[in-house]
């Protein structure tokens, strides 16, 4: 009965949250003399207003579902992987990099793609493990080594693109030279999605959703999580759960990043992380870590992402709206779970 | 180079370090009470625009920097509010709050983009300006630089060496020992919070009204600035002057990247421009390693003499974060 | 000043902590408090200090009601409090620990204020470094500062809540002396314990609390047994115990030399023998806890050797220490001990090697560790997540947690906290454990405790380490003065002094 | 093929649309109102309006990867398409990939793209396509003419050029600069070359990125600190002008050169010479009306300014407006230099030396619109680095 009524309760505050964070977006629009009303519908239109419009959503879709499905695995173990963009980034560079490789050899295009994906994802693991390394041997907080590791991709990914890698004589903001049509993976008739990415990602959240709940390996990482030294006690190697924590992460951003490379730029640009990282940490904290809810509120902030570019075109709206709605969402969302503590009096 | 244009460039360093300055002393005031603010980035782009929104409406710097205060304040206030009233995780709510505080500032920003604002221009002192190096070096500099300088030595005064920057210390350290010391913690956290975001707005505006000056939406070129700050919070070990000291180190790679840039065409230019970050991450370690259990493992290998040497140099380099930073206090 | 509880009453959600207390204290004068775990005596007294506000009732003084919201409050009336455990700045300076919290001018002016800390120290022949880091000092050390600063404030009404827990004889006396002079003064004490013999010895009146009410009132010259029925409800009579050690050695310390700034404990030798119980003896930061770390693999010798069961560990990590039957129960619980946030049910699948499929079968560990639940009588259920199990109850989860095959286990402060009931039942589990053939190697603050259940003890001050003595053959009075650093001489025959032991 | 269905309908504003309405889209780099490139575009934009009835423009800014996560220019095309657009008008070399890939699988739509080279057969880029157009101004005289005015104006004899990234469209720029400050300070002060100290630093970036790139406002501060006294700008931001203006009322006078929109001055005119601007409306007059009345012909075009008058909105593609900035006796020497120019003046004519001394063109030879456009390294006497 009690937990009826606070599960009911907890969805009211929930609630609350959401018509707060939308509540707050329209004062901005009224404040600018904009039709709300207007500008929800369109970026609802410009979301799901046709089939390629969709298709950009679940493009987008992806690597967001990845990028959560790792970070939820660093927050199981109480870690803040806040260098989750580089790690993207660095997937990218290695998937690249391999692509690079073979691009003039007689091995075949699909085991390349193979080939450079898994690189990508030993790449950004690598990458994660080093911030991992850094906050169990060095004692470095995992998120300002995650930040600094962040630039420093940035950086080498930038300095490839404009140096080494770059095009013959034009280095370009966008990007290295494509890759030939053979070196793409293969999408989805005209649309820009690919089934191979779809289908890649349902299984990494088929995983980490049974990792987290059902496995010993993911009830451990939730001991680390919880209290580090206790769980120490108890005779589980933290440091290596921790590092494991962070290779796994590593492993899924590696993976969002490759498939940006082989699926949708078909290139490396400067940008190639998208901020997708950071998005996936906000998704992380709006589910509250809990597995279930990745694919859907993935896919939320992913409609808002394409539904968002109709406003400049349209309204002349700038559309980091989107941007302010989602945060504003994340925001009221754990504002309320506060009140709610402090109402029900539960900690 | 000659010594003159040398000191120019270096003054100019001092100059560009005035805002990350500002930031990360605020950062350092607000993580002294045990309050991690990390919207830093979001915050510094938001109070760049409204600052520069401000100063062109109403033609005036002040209430230009005012306004960068004011936002940088109330953002903090959402921090305080959230950790310390409702308990949340203080890493969290900032985290999202600088992802949002600069979508906010670009959408709001937009009509404003290009528009020409007034300019904090350098005031020179002038005595003090003649004096060899020191002058052109400190005092031909704007108001806001001069101000940043004094808030260093402010700042490290306060918390080292007055009875209400003790007490700081101590809420930082241990809450509830300052709580039966007769402190109202979370109204010191709050004002701490507050005061500190209130600096770090200020960074904002002295880039938009003054170091460069404009709003130029995505690319004025200020989006990572507040990351920076953070981690030279960090790097600078909780410490104004050696926060100070981190911020002026940054400026100073970035300068002499460009100086450096066609003499040196061995290393690409970016080299030096990120250089900050590798830099914070070995300090972190360096400040870390008496801490680390493979340290001592390693200790033990050496003869005693030297081993305890090392082991005391160790534990000065060491700087420890406030013991209760990120936590929330609670009286029963 | 003289104090009236009038109906206090305070919950802590079901817990009813002070149920309406209604008591006098006479100024001048040293009053007792006692009663056994948990029966609020903390809690009645961080209401009188301000740091916790009654649901009911209120304090009056010199027949003022007065409302006294934050310790500040309290401060103004004078009234402070030594709590339980040291609130203080680790990190500060004694000067600084000092200061903060006193009224003054902005800038703090450091000379004068360490000339006013000596004088005042004088008084009570202190004698602490106004420059040292709170760090380096002893509880007991740490107890005199927090009284200094008290008085300083102005303090006519001095609280202090079990503050003979973990400091060495001397202190005690010198602490007991202290509190004379201030009585001495007009100054009211109150004085929190469950130890009858403290305040036996020290207390004019002695109110006793059990399980949140008041229930009696008793002046000096106290009769013991009665006290023990009040505190308890019923008489307790503890069981002989014997010692069940056999000749088998199966742990084994060699020439160990430990480095735990700003310790140096040096050439430690010593075997353990199967069911043996060794008690490590010694005020807080003298070592014991270095070396109990070091048996387990938590803290890395600089030479030596550990040998169990025959096979060399030096330098082995914990794990590896557990792999080989070595268990260690740490002394803070919930930091160190139990995961907070996981439930009992969670802690029980996360220890037990069997079934470790990759995928959990949680019927199986439910109805496990519903059955540790039932074997060490813990008040929870499998879901109950640990921290909001009561000190007691954490402790035997945390017992209920070992492995049924150990070769050795180690415990720092097994029954801290614990009342004797409690401690009663830990000790048996223990015993059972030995008859099996499990040695025990624990510290303790509490001597009664090292003495009674030990078969041998170790006693350690400022690092240095006595050769094992046999419990049978010390009384508490040799031991006491041991911790404290007195007789080493005699009982060892070396000369080293006191400076010569302490290391660098 | 989606039809522009119930998305369109509900998305067109009320007021009903006259049946041959010709709808034309751009996608912008930057901010359409960046005072700069994407705001040139933009004004383009609103040129053809006024100037051809029966068209309407819809338009998408920032477009990059960086500010539209997730996207491509390909793909916000579509979305233009869906809005009604028949014409494409790509306004930045970045999107050549975009552009491409678009105007393959949009055969129906014509395309402009701004300053591509696709569909030049001498180029290096060739792809022949039906429906697509290059269109660039030939900005190398507008930077002659920014290089001849900070010749003129330079007391210290050193000009400094704030480079954006390094590739053969930005040296080309930058040595073409170069070759107008030579040849006033020589031919019209009368001055030795060697006097003349030219400068490059280049942010790494088309405008500032902290912790990436340098910070133009550090590298504008360092070339009047070491003695330039005009700042040529070459970035998409205003920095140059901003910290002229800066030392100016500090007491070092100091002049800037902005780039590519005629309003750039604005931001601080008492220290601007003048800028060097793109005029794209008559271009995209001519290809829109072309493609409306089915004239359509895919071409490449590097358009000249109109010598008649530079800056006639009507029909030059590129030109120079002075800034207020600009000194009377400079002004009479500017004019005769574009005179000179019209009447057919070409700087790219030998002996020149690339910049570590390899001959490019031997005396009296004259480069080719390839050899220009893909320039390999700056110039014999220009300070900075080429790759
Ligand atoms: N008189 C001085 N002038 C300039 N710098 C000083 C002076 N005294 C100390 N410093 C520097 O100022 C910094 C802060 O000094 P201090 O150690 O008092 O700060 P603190 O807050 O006490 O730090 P901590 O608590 O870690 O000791 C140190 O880096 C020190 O080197
Ligand atoms: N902050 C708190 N939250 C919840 N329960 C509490 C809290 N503080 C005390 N209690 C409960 O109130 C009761 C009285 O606690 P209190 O600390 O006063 O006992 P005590 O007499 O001091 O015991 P001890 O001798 O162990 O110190 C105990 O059951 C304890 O669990
Ligand atoms: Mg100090
Ligand atoms: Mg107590």
């Amino acid at each position: 009965m009690k937990q009826a009524r606070t599960r009911s309760l907890s969805i009211l505050f929930q609630l609350g949250g959401l018509i707060l964070a939308f509540g707050f977006v329209t004062l901005i629009l009224l404040s600018i003399d904009a039709n709300p009303a207007e500008a929800f519908r369109l970026i609802w239109q410009g979301a799901v207003g046709n089939s390629t419009r969709i298709a950009s959503v679940f493009v987008v879709w992806v690597p967001l579902v990845l990028v959560t499905c790792g970070v939820l695995v660093t927050f199981t173990a109480g870690l803040w992987n806040i260098g989750i963009e580089g790690q993207i980034t660095l997937g990218a560079i290695f998937t690249t990099g391999v692509i690079r490789l073979f691009l003039d050899t007689p091995v075949h295009p699909v085991l390349v793609i193979v080939l450079s994906i898994l690189a990508g994802m030993v790449g950004a693991a690598i990458w994660a493990v080093l911030a991992g390394l850094l906050k169990v041997f060095g004692g470095v907080n995992e998120i300002f080594g995650g930040l600094g590791l962040n630039f420093i991709a940035t950086a080498l990914n930038i300095g490839l693109i404009f140096g080494a890698w770059s095009r013959p004589g034009v280095a370009s903001m966008s990007g290295t030279e494509p890759f030939p049509e053979a070196y793409w993976l293969p999408t989805f008739q005209n649309f820009r999605f690919s089934w191979y990415s779809i289908a890649l990602t349902v299984v990494g959240l088929v995983v980490i959703y049974f990792l987290l709940q059902g496995t010993h390996f993911g009830l451990r990482l939730k001991a680390v999580g919880k209290g580090i030294k206790s769980a120490f006690r108890l005779g589980i190697p933290t440091w290596q759960h921790m590092l494991l924590s962070f290779l796994i992460c590593g492993l899924f951003a590696g993976l969002a990043g490759a498939l940006q490379v082989v699926a949708v730029y078909h290139r490396l640009i400067p940008a190639i992380s998208s901020g997708y990282g950071f998005m996936g940490l906000m998704i992380g904290m709006l589910i509250n870590y809990q597995a279930i809810w990745v694919a859907p509120i993935a896919l939320f902030f992913a409609a808002l992402n394409i539904g968002g570019i109709q406003l400049p075109i349209v309204m002349k709206l700038d559309s980091t709206l989107t941007g302010v709605l989602q945060g504003s969402l994340v925001l009221f969302i754990l504002l309320m779970q506060g009140v709610k503590q402090r109402v029900l009096g539960n900690k | 180079m000659s010594g003159d244009i040398i000191l120019l460039g270096l003054a100019g360093v001092i100059a560009s370090g005035a805002p990350i300055v500002l930031a990360a002393i605020g950062e350092t005031l607000t993580e002294r009470a045990g309050v991690i603010n990390l919207s830093l980035n979001g915050t510094i782009i938001l109070s760049a625009m409204m600052g520069f929104w401000v100063a062109v409406e109403f033609d005036s710097l002040l209430l230009g920097f005012f306004a960068g205060a004011l936002v940088g304040a109330l953002v903090a206030a959402i921090v305080a509010f959230s950790s310390i009233t409702l308990k949340q995780s203080q890493v969290a709510v900032g985290f999202i709050l600088t992802i949002t505080c600069r979508d906010l500032a670009y959408f709001l920003g937009n009509p404003i983009m290009g528009r020409q604002g007034p300019i904090m221009f350098s005031t020179p002192i002038p005595l003090l300006r003649q004096i060899p190096i020191i002058g052109p070096l400190f005092f031909q500099q704007s108001l806001m630089t001069y101000f940043s300088m004094i808030l260093i030595f402010l700042a490290w005064f306060w918390i080292s060496k007055t009875r209400p920057g003790l007490m700081l210390q101590g809420i930082g350290e241990k809450p509830a020992a300052a709580f039966v010391r007769g402190a109202n913690v979370q109204a010191m956290r709050y004002f701490y919070t507050i005061l500190g975001g209130a600096l770090v707005g200020l960074a904002g505006p002295l880039y938009t009204l003054s170091v460069k000056p404009g709003w130029k939406g995505t690319i004025t070129g200020l989006d990572g600035i507040g990351w920076i700050a953070l981690a030279i919070t960090i790097f600078g070990g909780w410490n104004p002057i050696r926060v100070a000291f981190g911020a002026y180190l940054f400026a100073f790679l970035q300068w002499l990247g460009l100086v450096l840039q066609s003499s040196w065409t061995f290393i690409p230019s970016q080299v030096l421009q990120v250089a900050p970050f590798p830099l914070m991450i070995l300090t972190l370690l360096l400040v870390n390693l008496g801490n680390t259990e493979w340290m001592d493992r390693l200790l033990a290998t050496l003869p005693d003499g030297v081993r305890i040497r090392v082991k005391k140099l160790i534990r000065s380099l060491r700087s420890q974060p406030p013991a209760a930073l990120g936590t929330p206090f609670e009286r029963q | 000043m003289k104090i009236g509880f009038n109906q206090i009453n305070k919950h802590f959600g079901e817990v009813h902590a002070n149920a309406d207390i209604t008591l006098d204290v006479q100024s001048g004068m040293i009053f007792g408090i006692l009663g056994e775990n948990g029966a609020g005596k903390s809690t009645l007294m961080k209401i009188l200090s301000g740091f916790i506000q009654p649901d009911s009732g209120e304090i009056v003084l010199d027949g003022k009601a007065v409302s006294i919201e934050t310790p500040a409050d309290a401060i103004k009336f004078g009234i402070g409090m030594l709590h339980q455990d040291p609130l203080d700045f680790p990190p500060m300076q004694v000067i600084d620990n000092f200061i903060v919290g006193q009224r003054g001018g902005l800038i703090l002016s450091h000379k004068d204020v360490i000339k006013a800390f000596r004088e005042l120290q004088s008084q009570f022949d202190f004698s602490l470094d106004p420059d040292a880091y709170v760090d380096t000092l002893t509880v007991g050390e740490r107890q005199q500062l927090e009284i200094l600063r008290l008085l300083w404030l102005g303090a006519r009404v001095l609280i202090l809540d079990e503050p003979t827990t973990g400091i060495s004889i001397q202190q005690k006396e010198k602490l007991f002396a202290a509190l004379k002079v201030l009585a001495g003064q007009r100054k009211t004490i109150i004085f929190v314990s469950h130890k009858l013999e403290d305040v036996e010895v020290l207390c004019d009146q002695v109110a006793i609390l059990r399980k949140g009410y008041l229930v009696g009132q008793v002046d000096a010259p106290y009769d013991t047994d009665q006290l023990v029925e009040m505190m308890f409800g019923k008489q307790i009579v503890l069981k002989e115990l014997e010692s069940v050690a056999q000749d088998k050695v199966v742990f084994e310390l060699q020439d160990l030399y430990i480095e735990q700034y700003p310790l140096a404990i040096e050439n430690v030798n010593f075997s353990l023998r199967a069911g043996e119980v060794i008690g490590l003896a010694g005020m807080e930061g003298s070592g014991q806890d270095v070396v109990l770390r070091a048996c387990t693999g938590l803290l890395r010798p600089v030479s030596g050797r550990v040998i169990v069961n025959g096979t060399d560990l030096t330098g082995k990590n914990y794990l590896e220490f557990m792999q080989n039957g070595v268990a260690f129960l740490p002394a803070s619980r919930l930091e160190e001990g139990l995961v907070p946030g996981l439930t009992l049910a969670e802690h029980f699948t996360v220890t037990t090697e069997d079934k470790q499929q990759l995928f959990i079968d949680k019927a199986y560990f439910r109805q496990k560790s519903e059955q540790m639940i039932e074997e060490y009588h813990i008040i929870g259920r499998p879901e109950t997540p640990v921290e909001s199990l009561s000190g007691g109850n954490q402790q035997r989860a945390a017992l209920s947690l070992l492995k049924d095959s150990l070769s050795i286990i180690l415990l720092e402060h097994p029954t801290r906290g614990l009342d004797i009931e409690s401690t009663i039942y830990m000790w048996d589990k223990l015993k059972e454990r030995c008859k099996l053939g499990t040695s025990i190697f624990f510290i303790s603050g509490d001597l009664d405790e090292i003495l009674r259940y030990s078969d041998r003890i170790l006693v350690f001050f400022s690092g240095r380490v006595s050769p094992p003595l046999d419990s049978a053959t010390v009384s508490l009075e040799q031991l006491g003065q041991l911790i404290g650093g007195k007789g080493w001489a005699k009982e060892f025959g070396d000369e080293e002094t006191y400076e010569a032991s302490t290391n660098p | 093929q989606p039809a522009p269905e119930p998305a369109a309908e509900v998305e067109e504003p009320a007021p009903v649309e006259e049946p041959e309405e010709f709808v034309f889209g751009i996608l912008m780099v930057g901010p359409y109102n960046d005072r700069g490139w994407s705001q040139a575009h933009y004004e383009a934009g609103e040129y053809v309006v006024e100037n051809v009835p029966g068209t309407r423009m819809i338009y998408l800014d920032v477009v990059n990867t960086a500010d539209r996560p997730g996207t491509t220019a390909a793909q916000l095309a579509e979305e233009l398409v869906q809005q009604g657009a028949k014409l494409v008008i790509f306004n930045s070399d970045d999107m050549k990939d975009d552009a491409v890939e678009f105007t393959r699988n949009n055969p129906d739509i014509f395309v402009i793209h701004a300053s591509g080279d696709t569909q030049w057969a001498e180029g290096e880029n060739y792809i022949p396509l039906e429906n697509m157009v290059n269109v660039m101004g030939e900005m190398e005289y507008g930077k002659f003419i920014a290089g001849c005015d900070a010749a003129l104006h330079t007391q210290t004899g050193s000009i400094g050029y704030l480079g954006p990234l390094i590739n053969e469209e930005t040296r080309r720029l930058t040595a073409a600069a170069y070759l107008g400050a030579e040849y006033c300070w020589e031919n019209y002060l009368g001055n030795d070359p060697n006097d003349l100290s030219f400068r490059v630093t280049w942010i790494g970036f088309w405008f500032n990125i902290p912790g990436f790139t340098e910070d133009p406002s550090q590298v504008a501060q360092e070339f009047i600190n070491t003695g330039v006294d005009v700042i040529i700008s070459g970035i998409d931001t205003t920095e140059a002008l901003v910290e002229a203006r800066k030392a100016t009322s500090e007491g070092t006078p100091v002049f800037a050169i902005p780039y590519d929109y005629e309003g750039a001055c604005d931001e601080a005119p008492e220290v601007c010479l003048g800028v060097p601007w793109y005029n794209w409306g008559p271009a995209y007059v001519r290809h829109i009306t072309a493609a409306m009345q089915g004239t359509w012909e895919s071409v490449f075009e590097w358009l000249p300014p109109d010598w008649n008058d530079i800056n006639n909105r009507d029909t030059t593609a590129i030109g120079y407006l002075s800034g207020p900035g600009m000194s009377p006796a400079a002004q009479d020497w500017l004019q005769q230099f574009i005179g000179e120019l019209a009447g057919g003046l070409n700087l790219w004519t030998g002996p020149l030396n690339l910049q570590d001394g390899t001959p490019w063109l031997a005396e009296g030879e004259v480069a080719t619109d390839v050899e220009v456009w893909y320039l390999p390294q700056l110039l014999e006497g220009m300070e900075g680095r080429s790759e």
